[in-house]
This record gives C-alpha cells, sequence and structure tokens, in this order.
C-alpha cells in the first residue's frame, strides 16, 4: 500500500511538473504582454518601469524566466500578482479559497448525496415513472444553461419572492456596525462547517461498528444535532450571529443552483452502475437469502455501486477550488471563479498562472486520495 | 413424506414478440431425503424452475397457472400465492439455493462469514453474534473449509472453496431442500468430484432433500435418485435413475444417454440428435421434441403428448414410447 | 514407433508469463505455464492434450499458432525448423538462431531432433564462411513471409463460438477473411469456396446462411462457422482448443463427428486441447496429460487410459463422472488444489499433491518422460529404478 | 458447386443488411421515450433553422408592404445590422411585428434566433466528430498496442483532464480569435484527448481480448487490418453515441464562451444573451421586465444540448452492454 503509494506520488510529481509547464508556456504565450498592461502606465517614470520590468523578471529572456519560475514552484512561490500589485499570488488565492470552497464543497456534497439516493432508487424501479421523471429533469438541469438557471433564480426568489438576496457576499448595511471582519467570520463559519463534517465523519465510524441499526443511526444523528446545538449556542453568545446568518443566506441561492446543476451527474452514474449490479449473481443470491427490498438494494448494489461514485466525488472535490466561472460571475461571489476572469481581463499572466497551477495540484491531490479510497471500499483491491 | 409438490406450473416470459414458455406446465413432487435431478439443455427452462419456485423472477415474467405445494412442519401453503412479504420467510429457511455461477454468488465487499451471517440474522434476528460465528464455523468444518477463513473477502479463495462456502451459506438457515443450480459447471473434474462427493454426504447426514440441475447428465446420475428430463420447457421424463437409464422411454432421453463418449468400456458410436432445440418463442404446437424425432409421425405434429405415469414413479410424455431394448436411429 | 511422416515436433518449448509489472527494473517472477513441453504429431493423427484449467494446454496450441511468441524451445514443421519466424522481433529471431545454431555449430552441440540441422551447418560453412551476421540475415530474409505460409498451415478453433465471431461480420465475411488477408482469389472464387466449405460444415443450403450474422445463429451452428473458418485456408494441422466444451450435448456430438470426418477429408491432424478424457478418447489416438506446465502421461490414448501410470492421471481418470447410477467410482486419491505455478521449485510439480511422495521426488528435478512400455511415457520417479 | 450462389451484387445485400439492422434498431429505440423527445426537438430546431430565409420574405409581405424602401434600408429582420425605426423604444416587447421583440440595439430576436440555428449545429456537429475520430483511434490503438503507445496518450488524457475546461478555453480565446470553426476544431481536440479516449480504450479493451481477434491474428491480419476491421467497428457504436454528448458540451461550451464575450462570431444565442447582459438588463428588476432578451436564447441552448443528450442516453441504453435490460 505505502509502496503503491509512492509510486503514484511519484507519477504525480511528473505530471505535476508537465502540467505547470504546459501552463507557464501557454499563458506565457498569449499576445498583448504585461508590458502593454502594466507598465505602460503613463504616469510611471521610465526608472519605475525598469524597475518593475526587472521585479517581474521580464528583463530576462523566457526561458530563463520559466526556469526561475519552476524554482519558486518548488517553493511554492508563484509570484507577484499584476493587478493586486504588490500583493503575492499565493496570498490573493487564499483570500479567494475559503469562499469558494465553503460554497462548492457544500454543493457538491449535498449534489452528491442527492444524486446517489436518487440514483439509487430510479435504478432499482427501472423504466418505471420515477425512473423517467427524475431522469428528465436530472437531464434538463444538467444541460441548461447556467446563466439562465442563475436568472431564473434570482429571479424568482429574490425578485419576485423577495426571500433571499440577489447576489453578493454580504449585505453592507448589516455589517455598517460590525466589529469584526467577514473574513473572519467567513473562517468561523468554515470552522464550523469542517467540525460538523468531521464529527459526521466520527460517527459514521463508530457506527459501522456498532451492530443494530437503530443504535448506528442514533448514533449518528445525535452527534450531528449535538454539534448543531453547540454550534448555535456559540453563535448566539458571541453576538456574530447576525453577521453569520447575512453570510448563510448570501449562500443558500448559488449553493441551490449549484446542487441543482450537478446532481443528475452523479444521479445518472449511479443509475448505470446499479443497473450494472443489479444483474450481478449476488443480488439475486442476497434476494433468495430472502432479505427485504430495501436491505438488498442498499446493502448489496448499492455498497457496490458506491465505488465509481467515490471516485467521481473526490475528484469534483478536488475541481471546487476552481470554483464556477459562470456561477460567481452570476452571483457576484468574490471567489476563485470571479479571479480567472479578473486575472483574464486584465492579463494578469501570475494569477493566471497561479490559478490553473492550484488547481491542477488539487485535482491530482484528490485522483491520489480517490484510488486510496478505493483501496479501503474495495476489498479486490490491494496496491 | 412429501415436502415439496408441483403441480402442472407455468411460468412464461411476456415479450415485445410474444410469450416465451420457459416453464410450461411442470409437475413432480419430492419426498423429505430424497434428491432429484433436473438433466436438460441450455435454454430448456431447467434454471428457470428453480427460479419460478423461490420466485426470483425478472419484471417480465408471468404465472400462467399451477401450484408450488410446501411443507414445513406439517403445514402446507402454496409459494405462488403467497404475498411477496410472507414469501421471504421460506427462501432460505425453507429452499435455499446453490446458483449457477457459483463463482459471482458472493458479494465481493463483504466478508464471507458475514454474508452467511446476514442470511442467518435475518431469518432469526435473536440470534447472538457468538452463537451466529460458532454455526458458520461449524458450517465451514462440514463443507471442509478452515473456519479462520470467514473473516477473509471473496477474492481470497479459489474455485472450489467459494462453491464450498456457498454450500456453506445455503445450508445456514436449516432448509428442508437446496436446489442446486449447475454447482459445479465451472470447476475441474477433480474438484467437481470432491464438491460432489462432499454435497451428498452432507445431505444423507442431515436428511435434506436436493434438486440438481444440471445439462451434464452424468454429474446427475453421481447425485440424484431420480431424475427429471427436460425439453423445451417441459418435462419429457421422470423416473429413478436407474430406471432412467435402464430402460428409457423417451427418445429424447434415449438420444442424451447415448451421445456421451465414455473413458471406460467399448468405444462405441454415438448418437447425434440432429437439428437444433426449438425456440421456447412461440412454440408450434404438438409434441415440441417432434421436428429432431425419428420415430414423430402426424399425431406428434398436432397432438401434445400426455404427461402420464406409465408405471409406478414413470412418467413419459411421449405418443409413440420406447420398448425395453429398442434401439433407434435418429441417423445423420 | 510407426513409420508415418511427423508433421509437428516440439523439442522442450517453454514459456514463461512475467508474475509482476514492474517499471525500469528485471521482472524476476513468472507464471511457468509452458515449461519445456516435447511431442510430435504424425500425418493423419490425433493428438489430446489433457489438463485442468491453467496447466497450460491452451498456451501451448496459441504458441503454434503465433499468437504467444515462445520463450524457448523448438517448432519443427514439416521436417522444418520454423521456431525463428514464430518471434515478432528481429532481435528474438537473431537470439535463437544464435543460440540453436551458431553455439552448436562452433561448440558442436546436438541438433538432430531439428530436421534441417545439417543443412543449416553446411551453407553457415560453405556459404558464409562462418560470418554470422549474414547467416542470420540470410535465414530471416523472407521471415514475415514464412510466417504467412506458416500460418496458412496451421490454424485454431477456439472454445467459445460465442465470442469467436466478430458480431459485425457476416458469416461470408468472417468465413472468408483469411482469404482477405492473403489476398486468395477474386470475389467470385471466394464466394464459391465459402459455399463449398458452408456445405462440408453441414450449414445447408450455404446461400441462407451466408449473409447472416452470427447472433442469428445457434450456438452449434456458429462453430460449424467457426471450423469453416479454420478450413478455408486449407491447413495441414488445425489446434482445437475445447471446441465442444461449450456445446450442449445434443449438438457436441454432431460437431465430434463432423471434425473426424473433416480430418479425414482434408487430410489433416489435430492438436485436440480439452478437459474431458472422454471426449479425448473420442477424438484421438494419442494423449499428453500436461500438469502446471509439465507432460507427466503420453502415449496411446487406450492404452493410458486403461493402464494410467501416473498419479496424477488415475485421479483425473478416477474424477470423471460416469452416466450410470449404478457403477460406483473410486474417490481419485489427491489432495490440495492447482496453484499457480510462479516461479516453482525445481522438484516433481506434482509434489505437492502427490499421495505417493518420496524423498527423492522432492531432492530431484522434475522428473524425465520416460518409456514404460511401448507407446506409453511418464514423468514419475515412481517409474524409474 | 458450379451454379453461382450469390445472384445480387454485393453492396446491395450490404445495404439490404444495413437497412434491416437499423430498422432493427429504431424499433428499439422507440421505446426510449425520452429520446424520442430528443430526437423530436432536434428535429424542430433544424427545421427551425432552415426557415431562416423565408422569415424576413414573410415579414415584409405582411408588415412592411407599404414601406419598401425603408424596408430595403433598415433591414429590420437582419440578425446583425437590422433595426426598425417604427418601434419607439428598444428593446421592444413582443407584438406582431417581432414576435420575440427586439434587443437593446432594435434587432429583431426571432430572426438571430433563428439566424444561430444553423451555426449551432454546424459547431456542434463538427467539434463532436472530431472528438469521436481522435477519442476513437487513440482509444483503439492504445488499448490493442498496450504498453509505451498506452502510457504515453493515457498521461496525455491525464493531463487534458487536469484543466478546468472553461478557465482553459477563456486563456485560449485570448490568443486565438475564435471562429466557429476554430472553437469547434479546438473543442473536438480537447474533448478527444480527454474523457471520451479513457471510455472507449476501455470498451476497446473488452474487445482485444475476446478470441475473434485471436482468430484474425491467427490467420495472419495485420495489427492495422484488426485496429479498422475488428475493434474499431465494434467500438463505433459506443463511439457514436459519445458523439450526441460531444455535441451537447460543444454547444454548451461555446455559449458560455460568446456570454463572456469571448467568441468572435456575430451571432449565436450566446451573444444574444452577452447583448442584455452587456447593456445591463440582466440586474435586479429588470429581469422579469426584459425576459424576451434572454429566455428564447437560453431556452434554445438549453433545449438543443438537453436533446442532444436525451438522444444520447437513448441510444446508450441499446448500444451500451452494461445498460440493456436483460
Amino acid at each position: 500500500m505505502i509502496k503503491y503509494i509512492g509510486k503514484r506520488l511519484f507519477q504525480i510529481i511528473i505530471l505535476l511538473f508537465v502540467y505547470v509547464s504546459i501552463v507557464y508556456w501557454m499563458v506565457e504565450l498569449m499576445p498583448g504582454s504585461f508590458v502593454a498592461h502594466f507598465i505602460m502606465n503613463p504616469k510611471l517614470t521610465p526608472e519605475a518601469k525598469e524597475a518593475l520590468k526587472k521585479q517581474f523578471g521580464f528583463d530576462k529572456p523566457a526561458h530563463i524566466r520559466y526556469l526561475l519560475y519552476m524554482k519558486n514552484f518548488m517553493k511554492m512561490d508563484l509570484g507577484i500578482s499584476f493587478l493586486y500589485y504588490p500583493r503575492k499570488v499565493v496570498s490573493v488565492i487564499m483570500e479567494r479559497l475559503p469562499r469558494t470552497l465553503f460554497l462548492f464543497v457544500t454543493a457538491t456534497i449535498i449534489s452528491y448525496a442527492l444524486g446517489f439516493n436518487l440514483g439509487k432508487r430510479i435504478a432499482w424501479r427501472r423504466g418505471k415513472f420515477l425512473d423517467t421523471a427524475a431522469t428528465f429533469v436530472g437531464i434538463v438541469f444538467w444541460t441548461i444553461f447556467t446563466p439562465i438557471l442563475a436568472i431564473f433564480n434570482i429571479w424568482i426568489f429574490g425578485v419576485l419572492l423577495k426571500l433571499l438576496p440577489l447576489n453578493g457576499f454580504i449585505d453592507p448595511n448589516i455589517w455598517r456596525k460590525a466589529t469584526i471582519s467577514s473574513q473572519e467570520i467567513f473562517k468561523l463559519l468554515i470552522l464550523n462547517g469542517g467540525i460538523l463534517l468531521l464529527v459526521f465523519a466520527v460517527a459514521l465510524l463508530i457506527a459501522s461498528r456498532l451492530k443494530t441499526l437503530t443504535a448506528k443511526k442514533m448514533t449518528v444523528w445525535m452527534s450531528l444535532l449535538a454539534v448543531l446545538i453547540i454550534s448555535f449556542i456559540y453563535w448566539y453568545t458571541s453576538g456574530y450571529g447576525i453577521y453569520a446568518l447575512d453570510i448563510l443566506r448570501h449562500l443558500i441561492l448559488p449553493i441551490f443552483t449549484l446542487t441543482l446543476l450537478s446532481f443528475a451527474g452523479s444521479m445518472l452514474v449511479m443509475r448505470d452502475t446499479m443497473l450494472e449490479i443489479i444483474r450481478e449473481d449476488y443480488i439475486t443470491t442476497a434476494k433468495a437469502k430472502g432479505l427485504p427490498d430495501n436491505i438488498v438494494r442498499d446493502k448489496h448494489a448499492a455498497r457496490n455501486a458506491l465505488l465509481p461514485l467515490v471516485t467521481n466525488f473526490v475528484i469534483s472535490l478536488g475541481f471546487t477550488v476552481s470554483g464556477g466561472i459562470i456561477t460567481e460571475t452570476m452571483f457576484s461571489w468574490p471567489g476563485m471563479g470571479r479571479a480567472y476572469i479578473e486575472a483574464l481581463n486584465s492579463q494578469d499572466i501570475p494569477l493566471l498562472v497561479g490559478l490553473l497551477v492550484f488547481t491542477g495540484i488539487f485535482v491530482l491531490i484528490a485522483h491520489l486520495v480517490a484510488d486510496i479510497l478505493y483501496a479501503f471500499l474495495d476489498p479486490r483491491i490491494r496496491y | 413424506m412429501e415436502i415439496l409438490s408441483v403441480k402442472d406450473l407455468k411460468m412464461y416470459y411476456k415479450t415485445k414478440l410474444g410469450y416465451v414458455k420457459a416453464v410450461d406446465g411442470i409437475s413432480f413432487t419430492l419426498d423429505e431425503g430424497e434428491s432429484m435431478g433436473i438433466v436438460g439443455e441450455s435454454g430448456c427452462g431447467k434454471t428457470s424452475v428453480s427460479m419460478t419456485i423461490l420466485r426470483l423472477l425478472p419484471e417480465n415474467a408471468e404465472f400462467m397457472g399451477g401450484k408450488v405445494l410446501f411443507n414445513l412442519d406439517g403445514k402446507t401453503v402454496d409459494l405462488v400465492s403467497l404475498p411477496e412479504s410472507e414469501m421471504r420467510r421460506y427462501r432460505w429457511k425453507g429452499i435455499s439455493m446453490i446458483f449457477q455461477a457459483a463463482m459471482n454468488s458472493l458479494n465481493p465487499v463483504y466478508k464471507v462469514g458475514d454474508q452467511i451471517i446476514e442470511a442467518m440474522l435475518n431469518h432469526n434476528p435473536k440470534l447472538s453474534m457468538d452463537d451466529a460465528k460458532k454455526k458458520v464455523a461449524e458450517l465451514f468444518e462440514l463443507v471442509g473449509l478452515d473456519p479462520r477463513r470467514m473473516d477473509q473477502y471473496p477474492h481470497q479463495y479459489s474455485g472450489g472453496m467459494k462453491q464450498r462456502a456457498i454450500i456453506a451459506m445455503a445450508l445456514s438457515c436449516d432448509p428442508k431442500i437446496i436446489i442446486a443450480d449447475e454447482p459445479t459447471t465451472a470447476l475441474d473434474v477433480i474438484v467437481q468430484d470432491k464438491i460432489l462427493r462432499e454435497m451428498k454426504k452432507i445431505q444423507e447426514k442431515l436428511n435434506m432433500s436436493m434438486i440438481y440441475i444440471s445439462h451434464d447428465i452424468a454429474v446427475i446420475a453421481e447425485v440424484s435418485d431420480k431424475i427429471a428430463v427436460m425439453y423445451a420447457g417441459k418435462f419429457v421424463e421422470l423416473a429413478d435413475s436407474i430406471t432412467i437409464f435402464k430402460k428409457p422411454m423417451h427418445p429424447y432421453t434415449y438420444g442424451l444417454m447415448h451421445a456421451f463418449p465414455s473413458v471406460t468400456g467399448e468405444r462405441k458410436e454415438l448418437t447425434t440428435i440432429p437439428g437444433e432445440p426449438i425456440n421456447l418463442l412461440n412454440p408450434p404446437k404438438g409434441c415440441r421434441f417432434a421436428p429432431r424425432c425419428p420415430k414423430a409421425d402426424e399425431r406428434c405434429f398436432s397432438e401434445d403428448p400426455e404427461y402420464v405415469e406409465v408405471e409406478k414413479g414413470h412418467f413419459v410424455a411421449c405418443h409413440h414410447p420406447l420398448e425395453v431394448g429398442e434401439v433407434i436411429n435418429f441417423g445423420e | 514407433m510407426g513409420n508415418e511422416k511427423t508433421i509437428l515436433k516440439i523439442e522442450g518449448l517453454r514459456k514463461l508469463f512475467p508474475a509482476e509489472r514492474r517499471l525500469f527494473r528485471k521482472v524476476r517472477k513468472f507464471v511457468h505455464a509452458v515449461d519445456g513441453v516435447s511431442y510430435e504429431i504424425r500425418e493423419g493423427e490425433s493428438l489430446a492434450l489433457v489438463g485442468e484449467s491453467g496447466c497450460g494446454k491452451t498456451t501451448t496450441g496459441k504458441i503454434l499458432v503465433g499468437l504467444y511468441e515462445p520463450t524457448d524451445g523448438t517448432v519443427v514443421m514439416d521436417g522444418r525448423d520454423v521456431t525463428p519466424f514464430l518471434f515478432e522481433s528481429y532481435g528474438k529471431a537473431e537470439n535463437y538462431i544464435r543460440r540453436v545454431y551458431i553455439d552448436k555449430f562452433k561448440n558442436g552441440g546436438n541438433g538432430n531432433h531439428i530436421g534441417n540441422f545439417e543443412e543449416y551447418k553446411k551453407i553457415f560453412k560453405d556459404k558464409f564462411n562462418g560470418n554470422e551476421r549474414e547467416f542470420v540475415k540470410y535465414i530471416l530474409k523472407d521471415r514475415k513471409k514464412e510466417m504467412k505460409n506458416l500460418r496458412k498451415k496451421v490454424q485454431m478453433i477456439f472454445q467459445d463460438p460465442y465470442e469467436s465471431l466478430n458480431p459485425r461480420m457476416t458469416i461470408f465475411d468472417t468465413i472468408s477473411e483469411p482469404l482477405n488477408i492473403h489476398n486468395i482469389g477474386n470475389l467470385k472464387e471466394r464466394e464459391e469456396m465459402v459455399a463449398e466449405l458452408l456445405d462440408a460444415v453441414g450449414l445447408t443450403p450455404p446461400e441462407t446462411f451466408m449473409f447472416r450474422f452470427p447472433h442469428e445463429l445457434s450456438g452449434g451452428q456458429r462453430q460449424r462457422v467457426a471450423i469453416a473458418r479454420a478450413l478455408i485456408l486449407k491447413p495441414r494441422f488445425i489446434v482445437a482448443d475445447e471446441p465442444t466444451s461449450m456445446l450442449d450435448v445434443s449438438i457436441r456430438t454432431g460437431i465430434m463427428k463432423l471434425m473426424l470426418k473433416l480430418a479425414d477429408e482434408y487430410n489433416m491432424s489435430y492438436l485436440y486441447i480439452t478437459h474431458d478424457l472422454a471426449v479425448a478418447r473420442y477424438m484421438s489416438n494419442r494423449i499428453a496429460v500436461m500438469y502446471l506446465g509439465k507432460i507427466v502421461e503420453m502415449g496411446d490414448i487406450e492404452e493410458v487410459l486403461k493402464n494410467p501410470a501416473h498419479p496424477y492421471s488415475k485421479a483425473l481418470l478416477d474424477a470423471v463422472p460416469v452416466p450410470d447410477p449404478e457403477v460406483k467410482r473410486e474417490e481419485p486419491n489427491i489432495s490440495g488444489s492447482v496453484a499457480k505455478p510462479i516461479n516453482p521449485p525445481a522438484r516433481c510439480r506434482f509434489y505437492d499433491r502427490c499421495p505417493y511422495r518420496m524423498e527423492r521426488c522432492k531432492k530431484d528435478p522434475h522428473p524425465q518422460l520416460r518409456e514404460i512400455a511401448p507407446e506409453h511415457h511418464v514423468a514419475c520417479y515412481l517409474f524409474e529404478k | 458447386m458450379k451454379e453461382e450462389v450469390i445472384r445480387e451484387p454485393l453492396w446491395k445485400i450490404r445495404l439490404r443488411l444495413w437497412m434491416r439492422s437499423f430498422k432493427q434498431n429504431w424499433e428499439l429505440f422507440r421505446e426510449k421515450k425520452l429520446a424520442l423527445f430528443g430526437l423530436g426537438v432536434i428535429i424542430f430546431f433544424a427545421i427551425f433553422g432552415a426557415l431562416y430565409p423565408m422569415y424576413p420574405v414573410l415579414m415584409k409581405n405582411i408588415f412592411w408592404k407599404d414601406q419598401e424602401d425603408m424596408f430595403s434600408a433598415m433591414k429590420p429582420y437582419d440578425p446583425i445590422i437590422g433595426y426598425d425605426p417604427f418601434i419607439p423604444g428598444h428593446p421592444s416587447p413582443p407584438s406582431p411585428r417581432h414576435p420575440l421583440g427586439t434587443d437593446p440595439l432594435g434587432r429583431d430576436i426571432l430572426s438571430q434566433l433563428m439566424y444561430s440555428t444553423p451555426r449551432e449545429f454546424t459547431l456542434g456537429i463538427t467539434a463532436a466528430l472530431i472528438t469521436v475520430v481522435i477519442g476513437t483511434m487513440i482509444g483503439a490503438s492504445s488499448a490493442y498496442f498496450g504498453g509505451v503507445v498506452d502510457t504515453f496518450f493515457m498521461r496525455l488524457a491525464d493531463i487534458v483532464m487536469l484543466f478546468p475546461t472553461l478557465a482553459l478555453l477563456m486563456v485560449l480565446s485570448a490568443f486565438i480569435e475564435l471562429d466557429l470553426l476554430k472553437l469547434a476544431l479546438i473543442l473536438g481536440f480537447i474533448s478527444g484527448f480527454g474523457s471520451i479516449t479513457i471510455v472507449l480504450k476501455a470498451q476497446a479493451l473488452t474487445v482485444k481480448v475476446r478470441p475473434f481477434i485471436e482468430a484474425a491474428k491467427s490467420a495472419g491480419g495485420s495489427d492495422m487490418y484488426i485496429i479498422f476491421k475488428h475493434i474499431i467497428p465494434n467500438i463505433l457504436p459506443l463511439s457514436f453515441l459519445y458523439m450526441m454528448f460531444g455535441v451537447t458540451s460543444a454547444i454548451f461550451s461555446e455559449a458560455v464562451l460568446s456570454f463572456f464575450g469571448l467568441v468572435n462570431v456575430r451571432m449565436s444565442w450566446g451573444i444574444m444573451i452577452h447583448t442584455a447582459e452587456s447593456q445591463g438588463y440582466l440586474g435586479g428588476e429588470f429581469i422579469g421586465k426584459f425576459w424576451w432578451l434572454w429566455l428564447p436564447a437560453g431556452a434554445s441552448i438549453t433545449l438543443l444540448c438537453s436533446a442532444f443528450y436525451f438522444l444520447g442516453r437513448g441510444l446508450e441504453e441499446i448500444v451500451n452492454p452494461r445498460l440493456r435490460k436483460r
């Protein structure tokens, strides 16, 4: 196992270097360079221009800059952003990342949970009304033009029903008197969410050791409830509750939209895998053992069909760091996706490369995690 | 004592082109401790018979009539008319099954022992885990597996071991009847021989009833007290195994007996039954074997022969049953 | 020994498959699928290769039709060494020639089992004056063509009739494919040849079958098509890999009879690979029993089946179910189960399962085949003084 | 066998066989209601797009009979430069003169919609065709040869799949003037080296191990012969169905890029929404008020994308052995 991980890591590092090089050269070759967009600023003196050029390394030929970049890349230094000069690219990303992660990880988890449940049900009742209806609705949302869905949701929930804020991250009216920055609150929120996930995972682990079904269910639900109550007490007593609530309110619409957009993907994968597994002989055996239908479905079929879905899930978790360009634009959510657009529009090469590289790293890590997880879920695989 | 009695059982698969008459009027009885073999070629519906008895059928299957009377502890129930939730109680506890592709009958992600325990707990929720484990260990000993292997996953087993585990699983709820559908087809001869001997021994020891299903008449002959020969959805002949070998009455049975080369004895000329088995989708009327039968006449093509008891315990469905010692020539 | 002509002679055939995948490093674990197998097939005679699954019988067959490269050993066909043409790469073929010919020419080894050894020796000495590279080039100059010729002579019939026909090709396309590949005849002639063969394998009338797809045919009919495909190049020799094991009994005998009839008509020999001793007895004159890559017993089939000598053959014979409820068979005297031969230790392969094992069986390498009766060879220390 | 065996030319027989199998597949296909729906929508859009040239002629004869000069000067139904001077303010809501209203520049929405349709089809099908050709060839050869060839292409696919597609396309759009054809090429290439190759390779692997490949090999077939004659025909149905999914993703990507104004196309469904957005008609209260600016184009994109997807899913249930009913 450790040998396997080592081997994979080695492969991944090579892949990463190739990827970073491709990204670097692709962006480097973009027409309209840094000079045109940044240094041509008439307010700068010639000396200042030279200094800037030197600082960004543009006095050196391209291949030297590439080598320098790779050297810095190994130290996880992705350079300085043009747009947010003089902030480092890494620090820009670190500011954007939590917002994107909170939004997209939540949406991904919800949509996979939904997709998994729907998928196993519609596969079990293949060809019935539920199957057709869920497939139809799923595919329509899966292929819907994303801006349209966002517009639609904003219109219905924001404009017509006036339930939720239209877009943005916070509502300035509420935050006028705040003694704490939105970023701080947000970090606390993420911490809270993280604890919730952690407790959930631990509870699941404990539940898997327990014998009866009721005990399993109780463990999971009780621990979740406990965390929720404790969090509630914390937010209430600290007085930050109102701010946190504001952020959460801004989150609902984008999460809802994202979930609608992507649940069909996992649902259809689940359905297809289930259909394949239902034909296996061990499903017939399980039925012949006299097990009730839903146990055969959940314990025997869905458990096996889970494997490809888990891979998909982990890899899409990796992709969440890149955010969604469309969604973030439509909801004016200042995350990674928006950063892509900003970097592109202002020819901020270091930021653009940084964003792409960062995404690549996370996706590769996700691949590795998926492989390891697969080995845990499937006893047949021993590396 | 009669434990299972199947009366004129009919089960068709509905397709776009019509009904596939996979089980078309089958009757037999099975006594306690008796073993019966069903022999037939692929596609003749022999697997459908077992699936019909246990009601493990795909959605397009339709019962067209008949009864499956099952006698459990002096109470007789008709499995066909039982509601699904009731039926579930009879599966495994009343009748358990060893499947055709036993290699794939174990769920790859659960430990073998746990899969057996699951079946036991399902039928007896009060059973404690320790007792269940003890029972599994006993079963493993019985089928010749190392009890320590129950915490292993199926992929760590060899083909023969998997088959033994399946047998242990089939025995786990002390069923009255075990249906073994091609239990040794995928195995090599030596392993096959061992498993068959094991099964025979266990059956005698526990006084269970068995139904063996196979295409291999030699395998059936080794383990069964009586043998039913199935052709195109129907039983064409049923008798105790010695009778069926010594005086087969149906031309198809005769053809099957003489189609096997043998390792010992004279090197004899083999019989070839000409033609192909008929399609079960909308079969023509008359005897279904008639197109391949050298003895067929007009009556065979127009009138379905009745399945009658010609002597005690010897049923045959043929207009022109063979005399003892009659030789028929199927031609080339 | 009979005085019939030997068509095929195999000498020390070995095939190792790597049992692990390693990057940049030498593979150390091998599955010894076929490990030093030798036999010969004479004209008009068939040899049955019998054994349990995983004993290497199929691998042996596939080497003969050029689907696998041999690791070692020599294949002589019609008195001519064809091994150099079985290798895909020039380098491996060259290695073989150096090892089997040139080294022996120099150091004086024995190559009498190879029909053309003396001839090559002469060529090497006289024509090339000992120039190794030129000699190798000369032998391998037509190796692509030689391989094609070889393929015409040896054909294979596969086990699974459902899988061995391309589902997207009509019967005509399938059967005429070898003609297509070897560029034989025009369309008209091909049609005639296919029709003739369909007739010969009992798919009559041919025109009703020619333009059907495999899924419209039953298993037996498909196997007939597969036989027709193997026959169309008029091979001398056919490797039949369990052609009847997937078929129903009532169909099976028809196919077996057909194969016997065709062997007679087309003057072919079979290497009949099967796990079923009864089928082997029906189909062939001689038998070779394989166990984990080695032949443990070989000889006339009646003789071997009547007096099996090797403990494994005995067990195999005892395990065959008899279609007679009154016969009570003996229990096969064997324990354990087959294990994959990955780097097997240098002792008798059957040692772990043998009921008669002795100290010697453990210490000495796997025993050689030894003639214990006319036309009866056994590889077992029980029969050595 | 002296008499002629086959009395018809071979191509005729093959054509008949092909027709028969087409009919059989159509029977299967007909049962898939969702796929039929998809096919219906595709046919609708095809007709809709084909009718484009008739639209201005029709409108001219109804509403512009008296103002022929004005009509030819202003070209009120031209999707790109048209303007209707008789309407007080643009964008104007749907009216008999403009069944779907006009955009902020006074152009007819319906004519934009119709004009773009054939272009969307061309783009989608071209891109998908490229994807599938690449995917099939690479998948088949990488499965057949294995080893270095396989490793190379699979690692390449790994790298391609590392890119967030949209971001990559945006970067590319910065230094390539993306017209429809170039966009189709790029989209086709990127997805051709991505996940489709892996799926097709997996399928080719299952074909590769089947004995008929060995039979062809032992008959002496060369590698290329086996790949083209045996492997590719057997994965072709799957390729064809992935083409449908390819069309969906190509049309979708084009719409997104247009929406961000990154494609150098004069008119497309995405650009219609882009126009509305850049003029500020997609904010807050305006959304509902000016629905005709975004809804027709958005609905068209969604409908056509999902139609191809439905078609693909329907075909998948027929073609893909994994999903077939027992």
